[in-house]
């Protein structure tokens, strides 16, 4: 199909997708209307709950099983990753020499670094209380780690972060999670159910199990965008392909 | 206004697949993908308002105020990570087209079947 | 007539839209430079929406682009190899970015929310004078 | 007031998906989508989603644009082009 004929292929199907979705559109309640049959029950079940977050509630204790499949596609994603950017048979790995880096700009990723992290756990630990969570707090931890490279260069940031113990981490996340869910089950109730005592409204130990599970998907999601951006580093930075693999080609 | 949130993300949708269709670059593309995600985050967001609402977040907040529904934002907050991470995924498949066939321009591809 | 409310949107159309048209015509070096001017002026908005809201819970928002705004713009400095001097940037931090924070401080009064909101103010400054400082890589 | 937020923000998002989409060469792209993301956060913000805000701010503002990066870094490269290696 060339392209002239499929930009005319595209160009009809979307001429009718945007009629019809301007059609639904008007049939759709007005913008700011106030029929919300299911968010008024989620919250009642997150204040009985003593979740002050109730989008925290809804992730993790009344869809926590849902959240566990979002979890196993990100693992299943960072796993793919891992396996296409392996270093291949006639693929050389050259250690990245230091760049040249304005102290500045040095110095702002050295103080910044802690500055990230402290953040990052504070965004994972209130996740049940204020906005904030385990997928948020996981990806600021993630990037706070790579101000070394952004700051300085990938010498740095190598030397401070073994690859495979964040593999170990990626896999123990996810382990934890699950772990949760059997606990429930042992302890009598459905699996993910919100069985530990929920605590005093509005307090770090407050949601019950919503704490645990926060703790353990930022750390699956901060250990699996470090081991996806360590394997996109190696690609860009390091490994090279030697003559013979091009001459082959 | 009343459906105006509604129509862009529909206008982001269409804009996204028209640059998916008509890409040279591979990587472009996946950009172009990352726009087309990003309508139904806008769209889902936009229907969960409710006028005058705050956020159901009842940290400094008392119970019995009137709320935004926490459901569509729970949806789109876990979907944007997880689409990150396809996006790396994606880019990853990109980076081993690149090497097996020299070319990341989609028609180039095509040809090579041939 | 919420006057925070009032301030966000002028930002908005005063501020970001015009980063917007230089990010989509402008050339490389321009181009980085509107996208550090966009995290600036994005962390006020952040803060006014906080306090014309009254939410002081959506100030994480302004902290944490605080962080990771002067971080993006590392990035492209990185992959462009040269990171442009812009006096724009320097001179939007050191005037929006007070302008908007000190009014707050005084609305919240003394305590852990004027705390934050202070170290937010002080994390975009020194950041993007980190970012608008400028290395021009030789070789 | 809400209102004009909202839309303002409605329209600055549905610019910058447009300018994302027709700057073809991947570089310039993910800087537009970098403020794309921006933008989107500002919507969520004012359509008061702070969460979602502050997921679409974490990812947007360094995590995608650094993988489009190493992405386009990694394809120019080439086999045996020796270009800086940081």
């Amino acid at each position: 199909m060339s392209r002239p004929v499929r930009l005319w292929v595209f160009l009809v199907g979307a001429v009718l997708v945007a009629a019809l979705y301007a059609w639904a559109c008007f049939d759709l309640p007005s913008f700011g209307g106030d029929h919300h049959p299911y968010g008024d029950r989620a919250v009642r079940t997150a204040l009985a709950q003593h979740t002050a977050n109730a989008v925290s509630s809804v992730n993790f204790d009344q869809r926590a099983f849902d959240t566990l499949g979002e979890q196993t596609i990100l693992f299943a994603a960072v796993l793919g990753t891992v396996v296409l950017l392996r270093q291949v048979r006639g693929e050389r790995r050259t250690d990245p020499t230091p760049a040249p880096v304005a102290d500045r700009v040095r110095w702002f990723g050295v103080l910044m670094l802690p500055v990230a992290l402290v953040v990052g756990f504070y965004v994972v630990a209130h996740g049940p209380l204020s906005p904030g969570g385990g997928f948020q707090g996981g990806i600021v931890l993630a990037t706070a780690l790579h101000l070394l490279y952004i700051a300085a260069d990938y010498r740095a940031l190598e030397r401070i972060r073994p690859v495979g113990l964040y593999e170990v981490g990626d896999a123990v996340g996810e382990a934890a999670y699950v772990v949760t869910g059997l606990a429930a089950v042992l302890a009598g109730s459905a699996f993910l159910a919100n069985v530990v005592p929920h605590g005093t409204f509005n307090t770090l130990s407050s949601g019950g199990t919503v704490a645990v599970l926060n703790i353990a998907v930022g750390m699956e999601v901060a250990c699996g965008i470090i081991v996806l951006l360590a394997r996109f580093l190696d690609q860009a930075v390091e490994i090279e392909e030697t003559a013979e693999e091009t001459g082959a080609r | 206004m009343s459906v105006l949130p509604y129509l862009a993300a529909g206008w982001i949708f269409l804009i996204g697949v028209y640059g998916l269709v008509t890409s040279r670059n591979l990587i472009h593309a996946v950009g172009c993908l990352t726009v087309t995600q990003s309508s139904t985050y806008v769209l889902l967001v936009a229907i969960g308002y409710r006028r005058g609402g705050t956020a159901p977040v009842f940290s400094d907040l008392p119970p019995g105020a009137r709320v935004v529904d926490p459901v569509v934002q729970a949806l789109a907050l876990t979907d944007i990570v997880v689409g990150a991470t396809v996006t790396a995924l994606l880019l990853a498949l990109v980076v081993q087209l690149r090497k097996r066939h020299g070319t990341v321009d989609p028609d180039k591809l095509a040809e090579l079947r041939g | 007539m919420n006057g925070w409310l009032l301030a966000a949107a002028v930002l908005l159309v005063a501020g970001l839209a015009p980063v917007l048209w230089t990010m989509a015509v402008g050339e490389p070096r321009t181009r980085l430079v509107a996208q550090n001017l966009s995290t600036v002026l994005a962390c006020p908005v952040f803060l006014l929406a906080a306090q014309g809201f009254g939410r002081p819970s959506y100030t994480d928002l302004a902290l944490v682009l605080a962080m990771l705004g002067p971080a993006g713009t590392l990035v492209y400095a990185r992959f462009l190899g040269v990171l442009p001097r812009s006096r724009v940037v320097l001179g939007t931090a050191w005037t929006v970015v007070p302008a908007t924070v000190l009014p707050l401080c005084v609305v919240a009064g003394p305590g852990r929310a004027m705390a934050k909101l202070l170290v937010i103010g002080v994390l975009v400054v020194a950041g993007n004078t980190v970012t608008s400082a400028g290395t021009d890589r030789h070789g | 007031m809400d209102e004009v937020l909202i839309a303002i923000a409605v329209v600055l998002v549905a610019a910058a998906a447009t300018a994302a989409v027709f700057h073809r060469d991947p570089l310039r792209q993910s800087m537009v989508l970098s403020l794309l993301g921006l933008f989107l956060a500002l919507l969520y913000t004012f359509v008061q989603a702070p969460d979602v805000a502050l997921s679409q701010l974490a990812v947007g503002s360094a995590v995608t644009p650094l993988m489009i990066l190493l992405t386009v870094r990694k394809v120019k490269r080439g086999p045996r082009s020796g270009s800086e290696d940081r």
